[in-house]
């Protein structure tokens, strides 16, 4: 089935269903669409199908013997078929989960490896993005020698930006920049999404940090266990109490047991998260 | 329980005594070769010429009435294979027409000696001799090493005191050379210069230099066709116009048609117990002749030579133990020990005495392009008296 | 429970008897620690100590040092100069190994776990409390069988307090984050420590299991009387659950004290936290939005 | 198989999706009725063989004996510990000549006179399996900080070193000819043919390997089960450990070089035990059996049987050992083949069996390339983190972290 | 005096072309993390074509031919990794390798026979003088061919596209496929590569004062296996040096043997793992080879 002709810079997931290794079912029937120049959050427990959702697109999920059961992605009129060469070709590059930059490599090289799938290859245009990019991480250029390996947590979390930014994107898929990033740097990464955004590509976010998320996105959706639970403009869905009970985490204000059974119940695979407060730990004794 | 030992000896109804091996029509032979590993060129060839002999055989009526047959197992020059390939052939055959490869004979040893079963190996270390049933058919790497140092101190002029270098292989051949060469250098007064190597060494530069820098006036090589051809090429690359001598085994005719060809032919010698192809003993001609009309496109190496040799060998042994009515394996081995003067190719052997290499004589010989099997005669069979003087090494 | 109360916890009345019988757990003291990579001055002369049975929080800005702090601890790096005092011992010239054996356990930032099931990554974490050798092993002598059962029991004990319970066999490969998160914290737990570093046991892990996961680590504390030391982004949840905090920045230490007083501090705002009113809005879990 | 430590081949898991993991334990114990029922039936069939087959089959079967116990141990290296060896037809050479030595008697046989020691065989043949250790612990200042493909590289040299001092030490190897095998004897009862008691059973002739083949049973099953333990035990989950991580196993208090080199102290003892059972059934032993191909066999054996699963290795060894010496024996009634000794260069029977077993090698890994273990039960797995493709065997050494200092022998150092 | 110059310019000769192989074994090694135990016979095969077409075709083209093919069938046995066995891991790779030897060098034995194929390189049996020392200029010919290509190589490694996507590829797969790198065209390439560069130094294993191409050529690869060690596998001057290193030891313990004789007769073919070993003891990733750079 071919959707309707839209705008070359949108994506369109249309009732994905996603399964790994032939058993373990990780996506069902997902549906979902980033407009061009639109930035789409997508929010969800740990498991609920974030990441494979992202991997359906860049087309990496063989790499991880997943396979797309039904289901299509649409970039624009390219229909991506879970080659991430072509993916990326297209202008679609993700930033995989746990950053996954070239530890071997120094700073330099990973920035030029996210050069080579790029569309347009000319030596200008490379130091042109290599410029923007340290321009938007000042830190990474100080860096540029050292093995990327050896950078710190954060340090890695903007070189794996940076490097996608490389190929210049039309499309950025983002799981989880925010993690583990010091407040003050989830800040910049939140205000170097937006100015990314603003020089006009759009955005698929996957954020745990759902205050984030949803502060930076028009659109959101909830994933849970491999549906999509809620979908609507982020500023709607932060207002009901639904979110902000189980992905504003406000727990921390008025968090009960209770509602951590609730939240468990609503994902399934991380296993009740509940459980340490029923059961004691006594020392060893002997 | 379904299962049969070894095979027993029992009377056949022409009053022949027969044991394993032996039925009422057939004589089996057993072959234990390398036709996938490193010998497997001379492999083919033996079992080529045996086979061959086989055919003229039987076309002659067998023997005893009865038809002669070869079974062939390829080991590869695997130890592990040939062990198996032995104990699956061993209940069926009435002797060894050959075996290749000295790891493979030594571990075999045992159990040859166990059954009684003649075996003619492939190899011509006198550290086989010795054994009832285990007999090399040729004169010994040594022996041919110390009529070959008589021929180089002729040949060179060579002075006592003088040099001579030997480049041999590790292992049993090698070093059963050097036995030899070191007894005949002492015989002359001349003095060894050794040079080991291994069969996987392409090239001997560092060794030619060496042996230069020694100023040795000739150079003896106990190695194979490309240690032999490196060393020669080196050799005569350096202007080190000494004449080489080399055994058998470290000739092939293929050797002559690569650039270090002229070179051979300029500086090699060989020193063999069978004669080249284009000496003129009418038995040579005939299988010259022969072999080349069954298998056209097959090199005449010596292997052929060595092969036929071998099998005429166990094929008269047969002839005499039929004679005898016994073909059971103690009647082959005994009628193989009164072979006392027997002429094989121009050679006469004598397998009496089993601590003794069956014949002191070589050829020497050398590489001509344009002559059968690229070799010509040097000089005929001949034996010198530092052969019979020297000490076997015991075994 | 609420996180408050797991505070409230922490007042003598509430809390279980740390039983008398067993010693009291050492202080840690990281004394004028440097690191120094190459040119790049990882961590500059930093003191703090780790008082027996706290939980204290060690934070800062990305590539301030924490883990690098945390690796020379554990041994894993090499100090340039200064020392680690603990349980009158000086970290800095151990094995790894050796330091484990003094009650020393820590979680990694990134998650390192090795195949096999949830069990066996707990069991590795029995490691230095089990004696069992290759030949004991190999010939199923009967101590080595019953020290076996004995830790795999108390192992499934830790599984079941992390909520692992229903995992215990099931190959941690198979598992989501949070849950392979929590494997880990239970592998340190296995090692009974009297230390517990914990390189940010909640990064990426769902609000809700943050709130679990503070609870845990209070109540770790509480039950077991071991002291903690948490290198963690979550605001949030180091406010709550620490009772003192040291910052770092490009290696130095900027500020040492109560939570509340550190969250004060100007020059660990302006370095870390960013303006508080941007808290409530970008970082997650801030406690103090309006 | 149960007895494993790697994900691809251990007990179907419950999927993240359903919390209970109950299914799989059911699941688990029928599938362990049922292996329980099939290794039965394979034992009796193993006892009553030497009944019914030739001296060629109980030579094989020894053979494949021998490979199944060095197997298991260069899997419990290279599988479990992630340690690359080519080195282990060396360690099978020690525990071969170390036999031979301690169990000849001194008077010497053969050409030359040659040391032996003259021990009990049963003696010589438990130290000959501890010399073996013995030389695996002399390597591990290389084996206890080498990685990956260096360490691969680095025992490639064993194997030469070893045989050129099989080659030189002649007074107790015999040189390049060998030298031969004290027949094996426990409490006088002898395992050879010369033996006098024409000892019969069931009106079968019981030559020397029959005995040799129940001798062979039980050091396979002993082998197998000490493996299973270890694997399953303390030393087994610290070894998985220093393969998948070595930081986390220092911090978990694994000492990483004695680790290391125990594991392969242990294989090495494994290689040594093969080594004297091959011996025995070569009845001689020659240097230019322990050369690099057998290295490499024993590394085929345990990738073709699935690495890191000691049923696996059983499988690979059998594989291995079996096929090439069936091709050879049935390779003569092939088809389309020319015959030895007939005219024209057409393919020999040798030849057809070298191809076939080429084939047969790639054909294995085209439809079983999680090993023969893997067979036994695929099932979905969460290769979720990228690394671990080649992390259980680091060929390629960026898996295997190496944190400065880790090992508690080296000192501590700082990252260049 | 002499004889150590002429040694030693042998050993520089040997470890030339060592350095062709191994650099072909290491590139195998770090694209697809496989241990290529097909390379001798890969090598084999190069040098057989290049010897079948000399006569018809001239030396150049023959031996381009060679390399071209060499390649081709490296290639092919990529691409039966990538297809036949989708997904299998390393080391069931490295054994597919093992397979494919068997049946390679089946066939090429078979082909070659008993005899030694000349390559019909123009260099001949000639030899050139410099002052006493005599050099077959076979042999300058292999160290000048060796120290241009592997130059060529070294700067396409660090500097060319296919050089970067090669490194990222090995330090992350997925990563490096989300850069729009595509994995098997990158492997494929390096085994071409390394296909190309085994032929090459066929030519030159046949040639003067060798007798020729014969069965047996292919097991110089083994020697070849401690020089791509000794140097560390990543490095340029590594790999040249380990060549070198290990060239000269085996020329030097050649030459020297009856000097060496206390360490045993043949001492010269073990003498270069020996090096190797001592080197690997002291610096366990090679002279040049760069650390493992990994944190937690
Ligand atoms: N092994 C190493 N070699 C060289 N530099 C290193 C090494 N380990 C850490 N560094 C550097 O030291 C600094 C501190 O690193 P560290 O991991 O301790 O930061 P961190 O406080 O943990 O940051 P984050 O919160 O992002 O994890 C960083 O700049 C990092 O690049
Ligand atoms: N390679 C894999 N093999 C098998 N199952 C997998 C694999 N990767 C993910 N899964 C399963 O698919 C489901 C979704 O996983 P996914 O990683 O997409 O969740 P997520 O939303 O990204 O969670 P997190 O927030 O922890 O990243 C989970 O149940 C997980 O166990
Ligand atoms: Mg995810
Ligand atoms: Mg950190």
């Amino acid at each position: 089935m071919s959707p309707p002709p839209t705008q070359s810079g949108s994506l369109r997931i249309t009732d994905l269903h996603v399964t790994y290794g032939r058993s373990v079912r990780a996506l069902h029937g997902v549906s979902l669409s980033v407009p061009q120049g639109g930035i789409v959050a997508v929010l969800g427990s740990n498991g609920a199908g974030k990441t494979t959702l992202l991997r359906a697109v860049s087309g990496t999920l063989a790499l991880h013997r997943g396979t797309v059961d039904s289901g299509t992605v649409h970039f624009g009129e390219t229909r991506l078929t879970g080659d991430p060469a072509r993916s990326v070709a297209a202008g679609v590059v993700q930033v995989p989960e746990g950053r996954r930059i070239f530890g071997a490599l120094s700073v330099e090289d990973n920035l030029r490896a996210g050069f080579l799938g790029a569309r347009r290859r000319s030596g200008a245009d490379r130091q042109a993005a290599r410029d923007r990019v340290f321009a938007l991480f000042p830190l990474l250029a100080e860096r540029r020698r050292q093995a990327a390996g050896l950078l710190s947590g954060g340090e890695q979390q903007m070189l794996a930006m940076g490097r996608a930014l490389m190929a210049a994107p039309r499309l950025l898929l983002l799981d989880e920049p925010s993690l583990g990033l010091a407040p003050l740097m989830v800040q910049r990464i939140a205000s170097v999404i937006r100015e990314i955004n603003a020089q006009g590509t759009s955005i698929l976010l996957v954020e745990q940090n759902a205050s984030m998320g949803l502060a930076l996105s028009d659109r959101a959706s909830v994933l849970d266990v491999g549906q999509v639970r809620l979908e609507g403009a982020s500023d709607d869905l932060a207002g009901t109490d639904e979110v902000r009970r189980l992905y504003l985490g406000e727990s921390f204000e008025a968090g009960t047991a209770g509602q951590g059974a609730v939240s468990a119940a609503t994902s399934a695979t991380a296993l009740s998260a509940t459980a340490p407060g029923l059961t004691e730990l006594a020392r060893w004794k002997g | 329980s379904t299962k049969s030992g070894t095979g027993t000896d029992t009377a056949g109804s022409d009053g022949v005594k027969t044991g394993p091996g032996v039925t009422e029509k057939t004589i089996t032979l057993g072959a234990l070769t390398d036709l996938t590993g490193p010998y497997a060129s001379l492999g083919k060839s033996i079992v080529n010429s045996q086979q061959l002999y086989a055919d003229q055989l039987n076309a002659s009526g067998g023997i005893c009435g009865r038809t002669v047959r070869i079974t062939v197992k390829d080991h590869g020059y695997d130890v592990q294979k040939a062990v198996t390939a032995f104990t699956e052939t061993e209940p069926n055959v009435a002797a060894l027409s050959q075996v290749v490869g000295s790891p493979v004979v030594s571990s075999l040893q045992q159990e040859i000696e166990a059954k009684h079963l003649l075996t003619l190996p492939m190899g011509w270390a006198s550290s086989l001799l010795g054994h009832q049933y285990v007999q090399v058919v040729g004169s010994t790497y040594d022996i041919d090493m110390i009529n070959g140092v008589d021929f180089l101190v002729r040949k060179a002029k060579l002075k006592p005191g003088a040099k001579i270098g030997h480049v041999y292989f590790e292992g049993e051949y090698g070093e059963n050379a050097l036995a030899g060469s070191k007894y005949a250098a002492k015989q002359h007064r001349l003095s060894i210069v050794e040079q080991k190597i291994k069969p996987t060494d392409q090239d001997l530069t560092a060794q030619v230099t060496a042996l230069k820098q020694a100023g040795v006036k000739a150079i003896l090589i106990s190695a194979g066709p490309k240690q032999s051809a490196a060393l020669v090429g080196t050799a005569a690359a350096k202007g080190f116009a000494v004449p080489v001598l080399s055994n058998a085994p470290g000739f092939a005719p293929q050797l002559l048609a690569t650039p270090v060809g002229p070179a051979l032919e300029k500086q090699l010698y060989l020193v063999s117990a069978a004669p080249p192809f284009s000496s003129d003993a009418p038995a040579i001609q005939k299988l010259a002749k022969d072999y080349k009309a069954k298998y056209p496109n097959d090199p005449l190496d010596t292997g052929v030579v060595s092969g036929w040799n071998t099998i005429s060998v166990l094929g008269e042994d047969l002839k005499a133990a039929c004679k005898a009515k016994d073909l059971t394996r103690e009647g082959i081995a005994a009628a193989h020990r009164k072979q006392s003067k027997l002429t094989v190719l121009g050679v006469s052997f004598d397998f009496s005495d089993r601590a003794k290499p069956s014949t002191y004589q070589s050829f020497i010989q050398k590489p001509a392009k344009q002559a059968a099997g690229g070799l010509v005669t040097v000089e005929p069979a001949h034996e010198v008296p530092a052969a019979r003087t020297y000490p076997l090494p015991k075994s | 429970m609420s996180i408050d109360a797991a505070a409230a916890t922490r007042d003598p009345a509430s809390s279980p008897e740390p039983d008398a019988e067993t010693e009291p757990v050492p202080a840690l003291t990281v004394d004028a620690l440097t690191v120094r990579f190459s040119g790049l001055l990882a961590l500059d002369a930093v003191s703090f100590t780790v008082a027996p049975g706290t939980i204290h929080a060690l934070i800062g800005p990305n590539g301030a040092g924490k883990s690098t702090c945390f690796n020379v601890v554990s041994g894993v790096y090499r100090a340039t100069a200064g020392a680690v005092r603990y349980a009158g011992k000086d970290l800095t010239r151990m094995a790894p190994h050796r330091i484990a054996r003094l009650g020393v356990a820590r979680t990694f930032q990134n998650i390192v776990l090795t195949h096999g099931t949830v069990a066996d990554n707990l069991m590795l974490g029995r490691h230095s409390l089990t004696r069992a050798g290759f030949t004991a092993t190999a010939l199923r002598l009967p101590r080595a069988v019953r020290e076996q059962r004995r830790h795999r029991e108390r192992a499934a004990e830790i599984a079941d307090f992390l909520g692992l319970g229903p995992a215990f066999d099931k190959p941690v490969g198979s598992l989501a984050y949070g849950d392979r998160k929590r494997v880990e914290m239970a592998r340190a737990l296995c090692m009974e420590p009297k230390l517990l570093l914990l390189d940010e046991p909640v990064a990426g892990m769902h609000p809700t299991e943050r709130v679990a996961m503070a609870e845990t680590i209070a109540k770790v504390r509480d039950a077991l009387g071991i002291s903690i030391l948490i290198v963690e982004h979550d605001m949030g949840l180091i406010m709550r659950i620490a009772d003192s905090v040291t910052v770092l920045d490009f290696g130095r230490l900027i500020a040492d004290g109560t939570p509340e007083r550190v969250q004060r501090d100007p020059a660990v705002i302006s370095a870390y936290l960013g303006t508080p009113a941007q808290d409530a809005q970008d970082t997650q879990d801030e406690g103090t939005q309006p | 198989m149960s007895d494993t430590l790697s994900p691809d081949v251990s007990p179907p898991p419950t999927t993240g999706a359903s919390p209970d993991g109950s299914g799989g334990a059911a699941g688990r114990r029928s599938q362990a009725a049922s292996r329980a029922g099939t290794v039965a039936v394979a034992v009796l069939l193993l006892l009553v063989l030497p009944f019914y087959v030739s001296s060629f089959w109980l030579q094989t079967g020894l053979f494949a004996m021998a490979a199944v116990i060095g197997a298991i141990g260069l899997n419990l290296l290279s599988g479990t510990t992630g340690q690359l060896s080519l080195g282990h037809a060396f360690f099978l050479a020690v525990g071969a000549y170390g036999y031979v030595w301690l169990a000849a008697d001194p008077s010497g046989t053969g050409s030359a006179h040659l040391y032996g020691l003259g021990l009990p065989p049963l003696l010589a043949l438990v130290l000959a399996v501890v010399l073996a250790g013995v030389a695996g612990g002399l390597f591990s200042p290389i084996s206890g900080r080498l990685r990956g493909m260096y360490l691969g590289i680095a025992t490639l040299a064993l194997v030469f070193l070893g045989h050129h001092m099989m080659l030189n030490a002649r007074d107790i190897t015999g040189g390049f000819n060998g030298r031969s095998v004290p027949a094996l004897e426990i409490f006088g009862f002898s395992f050879s043919d010369t033996s006098p008691d024409g000892l019969a059973v069931l009106g079968v002739p019981f030559g020397g390997l029959e005995r040799l083949w129940y001798f062979g049973l039980v050091l396979v099953a002993v082998a197998w089960l000490a493996a299973r333990n270890l694997v399953r035990g303390r030393p087994g989950r610290a070894l998985a450990a220093v393969r998948d991580s070595e930081v986390a196993a220092a911090v978990m208090g694994v000492p990483l070089s004695r680790y290391r080199a125990s594991a392969f102290i242990v294989s090495s003892m494994y290689a040594g035990a093969a080594g004297a059972l091959l011996a025995l059934v070569f009845k001689r032993v020659v240097p230019d059996h322990f050369g690099l191909l057998l290295s490499i066999d024993y590394l085929a054996m345990i990738v073709i049987g699935g690495l890191g699963s000691v049923g696996g290795a059983v499988a690979g060894a059998v594989f291995v050992t079996l096929i090439p010496h069936l091709l050879t024996k049935y390779a003569d009634h092939l088809p389309l083949l020319t015959a030895p000794g007939t005219a024209g260069s057409g393919v020999t029977p040798g030849d057809a069996a070298r191809y076939l077993y080429g084939a047969a090698i790639v054909l294995v890994l085209v439809f079983a390339p999680g090993g023969l273990a893997g067979l036994a039960h695929r099932r979905p797995r969460r290769t979720g983190d990228g690394a671990r493709r080649n992390r259980r065997f680091p060929l390629r050494t960026r898996t295997t972290s190496d944190p400065q200092g880790v090992e508690g022998a080296t000192p501590k150092e700082h990252t260049p | 005096m002499i004889k150590l110059a002429e040694t030693i310019l042998n050993g520089l000769a040997l470890g030339s072309v060592y350095a062709l192989i191994a650099l072909g074994f290491v590139v195998i090694f770090k694209a697809s993390g496989v241990m290529n135990f097909a390379h001798g016979s890969l090598l084999l095969f190069g040098g057989y074509v290049t010897a079948r077409l000399h006569d018809t075709i001239g030396f150049l083209p023959a031996v381009l031919v060679g390399a071209a093919l060499a390649a081709a069938l490296a290639g092919l046995v990529q691409l039966l990794a990538t297809r036949g066995l989708r997904g299998a891991e390393i080391h069931t790779l490295t054994i597919l390798t093992i397979g494919i030897d068997v049946l390679l060098s089946t066939e090429l034995n078979r082909r070659v026979g008993a005899d030694f194929l000349s390559m019909g390189d123009p260099w001949g049996a000639d030899v050139t003088q410099l002052g006493d020392i005599t050099v077959a200029d076979s042999r300058i010919a292999s160290i000048a061919v060796a120290i241009v290509v592997i130059s060529v190589f070294f700067a396409a490694f660090r500097w060319s596209r296919w050089g970067l996507s090669m490194r990222s590829a090995a330090a992350d797969p997925e990563a490096a496929s989300l850069m729009g790198i595509r994995l098997d065209r990158v492997r494929l390439i390096a085994w071409c590569v390394a296909g190309a560069l085994a032929a090459l130094a066929a030519v030159f294993l046949a040639a003067f004062p060798a007798a020729g191409l014969d069965r047996t050529t292919s097991q110089i690869a083994l020697s070849a296996f401690p020089a791509a060690i000794l140097g560390g596998m990543d490095s340029a001057v590594g790999a040249l040096v380990g060549s070198l290193v290990i060239g000269l030891t085996a020329a030097m313990a050649a030459g020297y043997q009856s000097e060496l004789s206390a360490l045993g007769s043949g001492f010269s073919d073990v003498a270069p793992y020996l090096v190797m070993v001592l080197v690997l003891l002291v610096r366990p990733t090679g002279l040049f080879g760069s650390k493992e750079l990994t944190r937690v």
